[in-house]
């Protein structure tokens, strides 16, 4: 290995590192947000540290078989990869992470890897709940990739590449340069496509609580619910970061990221995951493929019209 | 020189002496029959031979005046070919009866002796009441032998058919003497420019002659008697009926050619071709077997007839060649097969085609009946098949397509019913045994023999042909012999004369065809390996896999389109056989060469507009041709057929499923690729043509992305894990002709990439999912569950081949997708970018779907003991994995050689910086993903490993259930109807709207044919009316004035 | 002669309309052996001069222009044959009649119709 | 009804069909070429007084003998289908037949015998010939029949003279072929005559053996419709 | 006068054929038939064909009445056992 790939992957890890812990924070600062709204009082800020140091603490495991073993690590290998093939702060070397690996359409494909781990993980580990739950993510999945992958082409036509980082570098300037004032259909079907990637209300059908507890995951302890719970702190930032980069004009320091990404959250789960009730699994599907793909088809043609 | 005349004293001299000797010595009765028979061949095949070598023709003139004061025959070329086939069928007839003919009369034996010398004697006469007098010969020979099987159904037939004689008679006679009368003679040398054409009066005579004799050839739908003859007839007596008399009536309607006025002639083409297309559409309703093989011949001797009227009227005949392999083609293709046919027929025994498959019990005779019913169709390495490509490329030259549809509209119908008859025959259920005898076998293989003889001959008559197809049909044939092999080593000559046959062949491939050549070869070798698990010994598997795997080579080295559509047909006819293996495949394989053949008659018609335009059979002519949408379209549909293009996929899940199971990973790695092929190579020749406006590449692309979507959609309602994967094949072939579509650089990459990454998954899909059910004993997927302690090797490459399939990175699938994009949004196909996508996010459910539904979850109490399949079945499932692993990791291994194949035709859009490939919108590093991702993978994997002295491993059924803990595993595994939620919310776009679609169609067609065949009451008098109506309506479209 | 020929077609007809309307056999038969009589009527006729004779030398026309005196002997000698198989052909479709009698106990054609379509 | 009036509609326009035979085809005044060569030279060149006969024995001979051939199968064709006999045992006729028609039978038989013979020896010379020779020797077969309906005819005796007779047919056909200008040509033998008995080569031999056979086959066809084989 | 001859024989043999098809009784039919033929061997002769008549008079009415009634004959005694 020489010294350029070191440097690489020592940058790599930096980013990573602080990404993860603004992720966490996020994690605690939206449940804070969030039980507020709701009248609660809510858990600490820094209760998703709390969680991780303690599943990862747990004395004993148990496992259903190796796919069962290795569907966390999927789940998270996935996590880290999609961040770090995004450039997560423009012009900065240490947060341009791995992106020279691929353009957008890598990214959006990194995704699936993770979850089709995860959920063959769950799946081994015999539970039917998991399998519901893995039924019914899938299901949502193809119906909100339909705007987001609308919009990205959209974006793509737009600024004539795929590349990342060159779409930010097309937005920097002004303000009016951001994507979503620039082609404001497609980040509204992608802001749209994003609810569902969150899996918040009212697209929480895969994970509902009451029902099939926690859907896929189910099964899932100890250290292995820690590193679920990681996860779901960098990858969620990853996709913030990267709805940041396409629709809102990146960043250029870590400041700008953590408050962009901060209100784009914010957007999601607390201004409308609150507001609306659980749609059952086909009525979400429904409702991607009508408006939003409309809006998502929209973008498209006034850009290609353009 | 033996003069001819003693075809018929010989006959007629024994005729007289086995009256003689009936009641004297039998033995020396049959010994006199068929010395006699000998005899007759023996004059008509030394004249053939003498005129061959050319000699001069015979003119006999009886009596010892010169004509037109007496009666003369001639026996030139043409005659000697008619003489030769009648008196050789005559002969081995006779050897197939005799066992009859002994057990009834000698009766028998006089009348069929001067049956057949009548048959001579029409084919020599020129004179028209000589004509007349062998006719009723003839005739009256045919009435009494019908009684041959003494049962009412056979007499009454046989009065049906005297009513119509009659008929055909007193018409024949008033033609003939008004003939004499205006013409003077009643000879046909001196009728011919005697100026009988010029009244009303001598048109008419002339039609009534013509008529006449073409009632005898039965045609539609003045021939309700002639149907019943052949279904009441004991088949021998059929055979003659069918082969020998039609044969001979055709002669002399093609002696009458220059007689008619030349207004005869698209009136005979017309009936001919109603006859071909009514007779056969009749047929598909038909469950008896002898009177199907009526409307075969009756369809048969109509398309001959068409053919003939036809070649007569072209303005520009190409060569003499061509007329002798058209029409000789098709007339001794249906003259020996369906004498063969009816022959089996009768050594069978049984009326419905369903009772047939006692035939499967009986190789030999399984095997002589595919050969005709191939023959029948006009498959290949039959001489019908030759009839039908010139008799196409001549229509086609001459600008009748609308023959060409008619033709070949005709053929599929028939295609249908005899393919379904040979289904039944092929699926053995019954133990009963066929008793036969070598007097009864041994005409049938030596007619079928025969077939095959001629049908090699025709190589060499053909423009545009060679013996390309003889080493695959010689090592089949070679493998056939040596079944007695055991199983492996069969395979493993396969095997090497595959890679043999690569070996010779891929070198001298250029660019794209040499990748496809790769494709076809070495993925055809590696899946060869899974074929050594097999236990049970079919003798024509290997011979059959042989042929089509070198056959799809052959289709690679086509330099014309003969060449290129002899190869299709061979890789269609004998994929068909394998499918039609599979133990339920009835159906399937009825629909699947229906549709192949559909699409093989759109390519046959696309090559002769080709034809047509271009003047040259050869491929490389088709760049030279301005106008090209038609034939592209044409083409184009042929292909797609092939692939199962959305609209024509009905075939696909069917034999995709129904096939054995290792022979499924042919169909959907390697043969489907076949389509794609004719694509690719259509667009190198064609480039992008346009048809009234529209660019048939956008469409094309349309296409595409549709079938990649239904696909995907299909594929994740299914529970029958095979189903599942030909959607899913479906639908990737649906990228790959998008990619195709685009038509640039970077599209054709894309299209190859996925070509080659398809041929890896699928091949370890289907291999893995043969072994699979080699275990388990179902293919519903929620029957299954939790396999993956059970075959964890088979898990782990169906998980790495499903990660290829999704286009999920690192594995290559991903590089297929970006390519896919790019290539699409470099050409602003934005639409059809989203919908792939989508169609890309579908294919994830039924992704996870067998992942899940079979090796995870809860394990059933019955598969709990099931084993890894054999290692057969592992080996080439790993071969593929080593290929998706490699280029998953250096894509360039790949790319590299596909971007140079296609840089021959387009300058390149892409380039390399190392190892990232630059597109003009994005790029991409596969080895620094893969890189990434294991290093990604690595380190959460390291923590778990570390923490591995904390896991417990526990038995599957060991959940945490809250409250309602259910006391069986198996009734915990959530598998059946997985996606019941999309089905609510998208299932109405997989309703099976297109199959409902061929469905009605194919019932319309049945049930049309079904309205007419209502014509045919059964009333003699009804039948004598439809051929007063048959004469009147015709002479009434004549318009004589 | 134009009249016998006229005769001859009409007998034709008749014999026809015989055969396609009858429904016993052996009148179905009897229809064929008129409409086979007309036909010979209508050959005879076609070989007719008017004034001539029969084509038969003998002391009457010793020494006439045979060519000038003779009628067609032509349609003569095929009307001979024409007869004989006529007569075969009668005698056979009777046959027939005697057999399908034998199986069905009738002679009404639509009695045989079992094979159809 | 509708079938018989479709019947009647075609049958009508048939008739219509066949009326260019009765309008544009009128009577002749003249002998056609080939009819007139028949004609003019038939007598020079067959020697034969009745030229019909010349023309069925020797020009159109491959045709006559086709006819023998017709008459050969019909009767070879009817005993095939009647080779089964009728289930019911053939019933013995009722009556037998008067004395005066066995008495008259006696007186005529060698009379029409004789009458046949002549017709067909005499049929070159004079109307009639093989043919109606045969049909006359048919009927003093008929006469016996019906006098004796007991009695049977020897079967393998006409059945021997009917192939005998054919293969005789065909070697004096030979022998035109070989000894004259083609197959039937009755030239081999001298022309003899006009108007004799033994003239106009082979004519009248040949016509005896039609005249024969032709009787041994009707008389075949009728047996073998009065009772069947056994 | 031979036209009026002809006429008149002409319209005998269509009554005969018309009789010979509409007659309920068969042999009666049949010798209505062989009628048809006996007159055309008459209208042979005023064409100046003897053989033909002969041939006629022998064969077409005497012969193939015969032939007709032995077969008739035939199905009767089938139709009596």
């Amino acid at each position: 290995m020489n010294s350029v790939t070191l440097i690489l992957i020592g940058n790599a890890i930096l980013s990573l590192f602080l990404i993860t812990i603004w992720g966490l924070t996020l994690n605690g600062m939206v449940m804070k947000i969030v039980a507020r709204v709701h009248g609660r009082f809510g858990p600490p800020v820094w209760q998703p540290f709390l969680d991780i140091i303690k599943n990862n603490a747990k004395r004993t495991m148990i496992a259903h078989g190796t796919m069962f073993f290795l569907g966390p690590v999927f789940r998270i290998a996935s996590g880290i990869g999609t961040y770090l093939f995004i450039p997560a702060i423009f012009g900065s070397t240490v947060f341009s992470n791995f992106s020279f690996s691929g353009d957008v359409f890598l990214v959006m494909y990194f995704i699936f890897f993770g979850q089709l781990g995860m959920a063959l993980g769950a799946g081994e580990s015999g539970h039917p709940y998991s399998p519901i739950g893995v039924s019914r993510g899938l299901a949502q999945m193809t119906a909100f990739e339909v705007p987001f992958s609308l919009a990205v082409i959209s974006l793509a036509v737009q600024y004539n590449t795929l590349s990342i980082t060159e779409i930010v570098a097309a937005q920097q300037g002004s303000i009016l340069n951001w994507t979503i004032f620039t082609n404001p259909l497609a980040a509204i079907a992608a802001l749209i496509a994003l609810l569902g990637m969150n899996m918040h209300n009212p697209f929480s059908i895969v994970i509902a609580p009451q029902e099939i507890p926690i859907g896929p995951p189910t099964e899932y302890h100890s250290a292995y619910l820690g590193m679920l719970q990681t996860n779901r702190a960098i990858f969620n930032i990853a996709k913030l970061v990267l709805y940041m980069n396409l629709f809102f004009g990146g960043a250029t320091n870590f400041i700008t990221l953590i408050l962009k990404t901060f209100l784009i959250y914010i957007f999601t789960s607390v201004a409308v995951g609150v507001a609306f009730p659980r749609f059952r699994t086909e009525q979400s599907i429904r409702f991607f493929l009508k408006y939003p793909a409309l809006i998502g088809l929209l973008a498209i043609i006034i850009v290609s019209i353009k | 020189m033996v003069n001819p005349i003693y075809i018929f004293i010989t006959s007629l001299g024994a005729a007289f002496l086995l009256n003689l000797f009936q009641k004297i010595n039998r033995k020396i009765a049959d010994l006199i029959f068929f010395l006699t028979l000998a005899v007759i061949n023996y004059i008509s095949l030394f004249w053939f031979y003498q005129l061959l070598q050319g000699y001069e023709a015979a003119k006999i003139y009886t009596a010892g005046f010169l004509p037109p004061y007496s009666i003369n025959l001639y026996l030139g070329i043409e005659e000697a070919v008619f003489l030769v086939l009648i008196n050789l069928l005559g002969f081995f007839s006779a050897v197939y009866l005799y066992k009859k003919f002994r057990e009834i009369s000698i009766k028998a034996m006089i009348l069929y002796l001067v049956l057949i010398m009548g048959l001579n004697g029409l084919v020599m006469t020129r004179d028209l009441f000589n004509l007349f007098v062998f006719l009723e010969i003839t005739s009256i020979t045919t009435y009494a032998l019908i009684s041959l099987e003494d049962n009412k159904y056979s007499l009454t037939a046989g009065f049906k058919f005297i009513i119509a004689g009659g008929l055909v008679s007193t018409l024949f006679l008033i033609g003939t003497i008004y003939l004499y009368r205006l013409g003077g003679s009643l000879n046909l040398d001196f009728l011919v420019n005697s100026g009988v054409l010029n009244t009303k009066a001598g048109i008419l005579a002339t039609f009534l002659l013509v008529f006449a004799l073409l009632i005898e050839l039965k045609p539609f739908p003045a021939n309700g008697w002639a149907l019943d003859v052949y279904q009441s007839v004991h088949p021998g007596i059929a055979a003659i009926i069918a082969s020998a008399s039609s044969a001979a009536i055709f002669f002399v309607i093609y002696k009458f050619i220059p007689l008619m006025p030349s207004s005869f002639l698209p009136l005979l083409a017309g009936i001919g071709g109603v006859t071909f297309v009514f007779s056969n559409l009749m047929g598909l309703k038909q469950t008896d077997a002898r009177r199907l093989l009526g409307y075969s011949s009756i369809a048969q001797m109509g398309l001959l007839l068409a053919a003939l009227a036809l070649i007569m009227q072209f303005d520009n005949l190409q060569s003499l060649s061509s007329i002798i392999v058209i029409i000789g083609g098709l007339f001794i293709n249906h003259f020996l097969a369906k004498a063969g046919l009816f022959w089996l027929a009768g050594i069978v025994q049984k009326r419905n085609i369903r009772s047939w498959k006692i035939i499967a019990n009986n190789p030999p005779l399984l095997l002589v009946f595919g050969g005709f019913i191939l023959a029948l169709i006009g498959l290949p390495p039959f001489p019908g098949f030759w009839a039908k490509w010139e008799l196409v490329m001549q229509l086609s030259a001459n600008n009748m397509m609308v023959w060409v549809w008619i033709i070949l509209a005709g053929s599929l119908l028939e295609a249908v019913y005899l393919f379904r008859w040979f289904g039944y025959a092929v699926k053995n259920t019954e133990v009963e045994e066929i008793r036969t005898e070598a007097a009864q076998y041994l005409p049938v293989l030596i007619f079928l023999l025969g077939l095959l003889y001629l049908g090699m001959e025709g190589t060499h008559l053909v423009s545009g042909a060679d013996s390309i197809y003889v080493l695959p049909v010689l090592l089949g044939v070679i493998l056939y012999v040596l079944n007695w092999l055991p199983n492996k080593l069969k395979g493993s000559l396969c095997l090497l004369a595959v890679i043999y046959f690569s070996y010779r062949l891929l070198p001298a491939l250029q660019d794209i065809y040499q990748l496809f050549g790769v494709v076809f070869l070495i993925g055809s070798a590696v899946l060869l390996i899974t074929t050594f698990a097999r236990k049970d010994i079919f003798k024509g598997f290997y011979p059959l896999l042989i042929i089509m795997i070198l056959s799809l080579g052959n289709l690679l080295q086509a330099k014309t389109s003969l060449q290129f559509f002899l190869s299709w047909e061979f890789i269609t006819i004998t994929s068909y056989l394998l499918i039609l293996r599979g133990k339920f495949s009835l159906k399937a394989a009825l629909i699947y060469i229906t549709f192949s053949l559909a699409g093989a008659y759109l390519i046959l018609a696309g090559m002769g507009l080709a034809f047509r335009d271009t003047g040259v059979v050869s491929l490389a002519g088709l760049a030279s041709i301005v106008n090209s949408g038609y034939i592209y379209v044409l083409l184009g549909l042929g292909f797609l057929i092939k692939i199962g293009i959305v609209g024509f996929h009905v075939w696909l899940p069917g034999a995709y499923t129904e096939a054995e199971d290792d022979f499924t990973p042919f169909l959907s790695a390697v043969l489907s690729k076949m389509g794609i092929f004719g694509l690719i190579m259509l667009a190198i020749l064609l480039g992008e043509p346009v048809l009234k406006g529209i660019q048939l590449n956008y469409i094309l692309g349309w296409l595409g992305v549709l079938t990649a979507f239904f696909g995907a959609l299909l594929a994740a309602f299914q529970e029958d894990i095979k189903k599942l994967l030909a959607y899913s094949s479906l639908g990737q072939l649906g990228y790959i002709v998008l990619a195709l579509a685009i038509h640039s650089h970077l599209g054709w990459v894309t299209s190859i990439y996925l070509t080659f990454t398809h041929l890896l998954f699928k091949g370890i899909l289907f291999v893995a999912v043969a072994g699979l059910l080699s275990r388990v004993k179902t293919r519903k997927m929620y029957e299954m569950g939790g396999l993956i302690n059970n075959m964890p090797l088979t898990f782990i490459s169906v998980l790495i081949a499903i990660i290829a399939l999704s286009g999920v990175p690192p594995l290559s699938g991903f590089g297929g997708k970006w390519l896919l994009y790019s290539s699409l949004l470099e050409k602003g196909w934005y639409l059809q970018a989203g919908l792939a996508f989508f169609a890309s996010t579908i294919a994830f459910l039924y992704c996870y779907r067998i992942l899940h539904s079979v090796f995870l979850g809860q394990p059933k109490t019955a598969l709990r003991d099931v084993k890894e399949p054999s290692v057969w079945y592992i080996v080439p499932q790993y071969l593929f994995l080593f290929g998706i692993m490699a280029i998953s990791m250096y894509p360039n291994l790949i790319l590299k050689p596909v971007m140079s194949a296609v840089s021959t035709y387009f300058a390149s859009s892409i380039y390399w910086e190392d190892y990232t490939v630059i597109s003009s919108l994005g790029y991409w590093n596969g080895n620094a993903v893969m890189m990434v991702t294991m290093g990604v993978f690595m380190i959460p994997l390291l923590w778990l490993l570390f923490r591995i002295k904390a896991v417990t491993k526990v038995k599957q059924f060991n959940i945490v259930y809250a409250a309602e803990r259910p006391d069986r595993p198996e009734t915990t595994h959530y598998a059946h109807n997985f996606f019941a939620h999309y089905q609510k919310a998208l299932g109405f776009l997989a309703r099976p709207k297109v199959t409902e679609f061929w469905g009605n169609i194919a019932e319309v067609i049945h049930s049309v044919g079904a309205l007419f065949r209502q014509l045919y009451t059964g009333n003699g008098q009804t039948y004598a009316i439809h051929i007063l109506i048959f004469l009147l309506i015709s002479y009434f479209i004549l318009g004589v004035k | 002669m134009t009249v016998i020929s006229i005769l001859g077609f009409i007998l034709i007809i008749i014999g026809l309309w015989g055969m396609l309307t009858q429904k016993n056999i052996i009148k179905m038969i009897i229809g064929f052996s008129i409409i086979d009589t007309g036909l010979h009527l209508v050959i005879v006729s076609i070989g007719f001069i008017k004034g001539r004779t029969a084509p038969i030398i003998s002391k009457a026309v010793e020494g006439l222009d045979t060519g000038k005196n003779f009628i067609d002997p032509v349609p003569s000698a095929l009307v001979l044959t024409a007869i004989v198989i006529g007569l075969a052909i009668t005698a056979l479709m009777l046959v027939y009649a005697v057999k399908l009698f034998r199986f069905k106990r009738s002679l009404q054609i639509e009695d045989f119709e079992e094979l159809k379509w | 009804m509708a079938k018989r009036f479709i019947t009647l509609l075609l049958i009508a326009l048939l008739a219509y069909m066949f009326l260019p035979f009765i309008v544009e085809v009128d009577e002749t005044s003249q002998l056609n070429r080939v009819a007139e060569k028949y004609v003019t030279a038939g007598p020079l060149e067959l020697g034969a007084a009745n030229l019909v006969t010349a023309v069925i024995v020797t020009y159109r001979g491959l045709d006559t003998l086709g006819e023998i051939v017709v008459l050969f199968i019909a009767a070879v064709g009817i005993g095939f289908l009647l080779r089964k006999p009728s289930k019911k045992k053939i019933a013995a006729p009722k009556r037998s037949s008067s004395e005066i028609l066995r008495t008259g039978s006696d007186f005529l038989i060698p009379l029409l015998i004789l009458f046949g013979v002549y017709i067909f020896t005499h049929g070159h010379l004079t109307p009639g010939g093989g043919f109606q020779g045969g049909v006359v020797l048919t009927s003093a077969a008929l006469l016996f029949m019906l006098s004796n309906t007991e009695a049977r005819f020897n079967k393998q005796l006409t059945e021997v003279i009917e192939s005998v007779s054919g293969i005789f047919y065909l070697i004096i056909g030979i022998l035109g072929l070989i000894l004259a200008g083609g197959f039937l040509d009755s030239r081999f033998l001298q022309l003899g005559e006009m108007g004799r008995l033994f003239s106009a080569g082979a004519i009248p031999i040949i016509y005896s053996i039609i005249g024969i056979k032709v009787g041994m086959e009707l008389i075949g066809i009728l047996e073998k419709l009065r009772k069947e084989e056994i | 006068m031979s036209l009026i001859i002809i006429i008149f024989l002409g319209i005998i043999m269509i009554a005969a054929a018309v009789l010979a098809l509409y007659l309920k009784n068969l042999v009666a039919a049949i010798i209505s038939a062989g009628v048809i033929s006996l007159l055309a061997s008459v209208l042979y002769l005023f064409l100046a064909a003897p053989d033909v008549a002969m041939t006629e008079a022998a064969i077409g009415s005497g012969l193939t009445t015969i032939v007709f009634l032995l077969a008739f004959n035939k199905i009767r005694s089938d139709r009596e056992d």
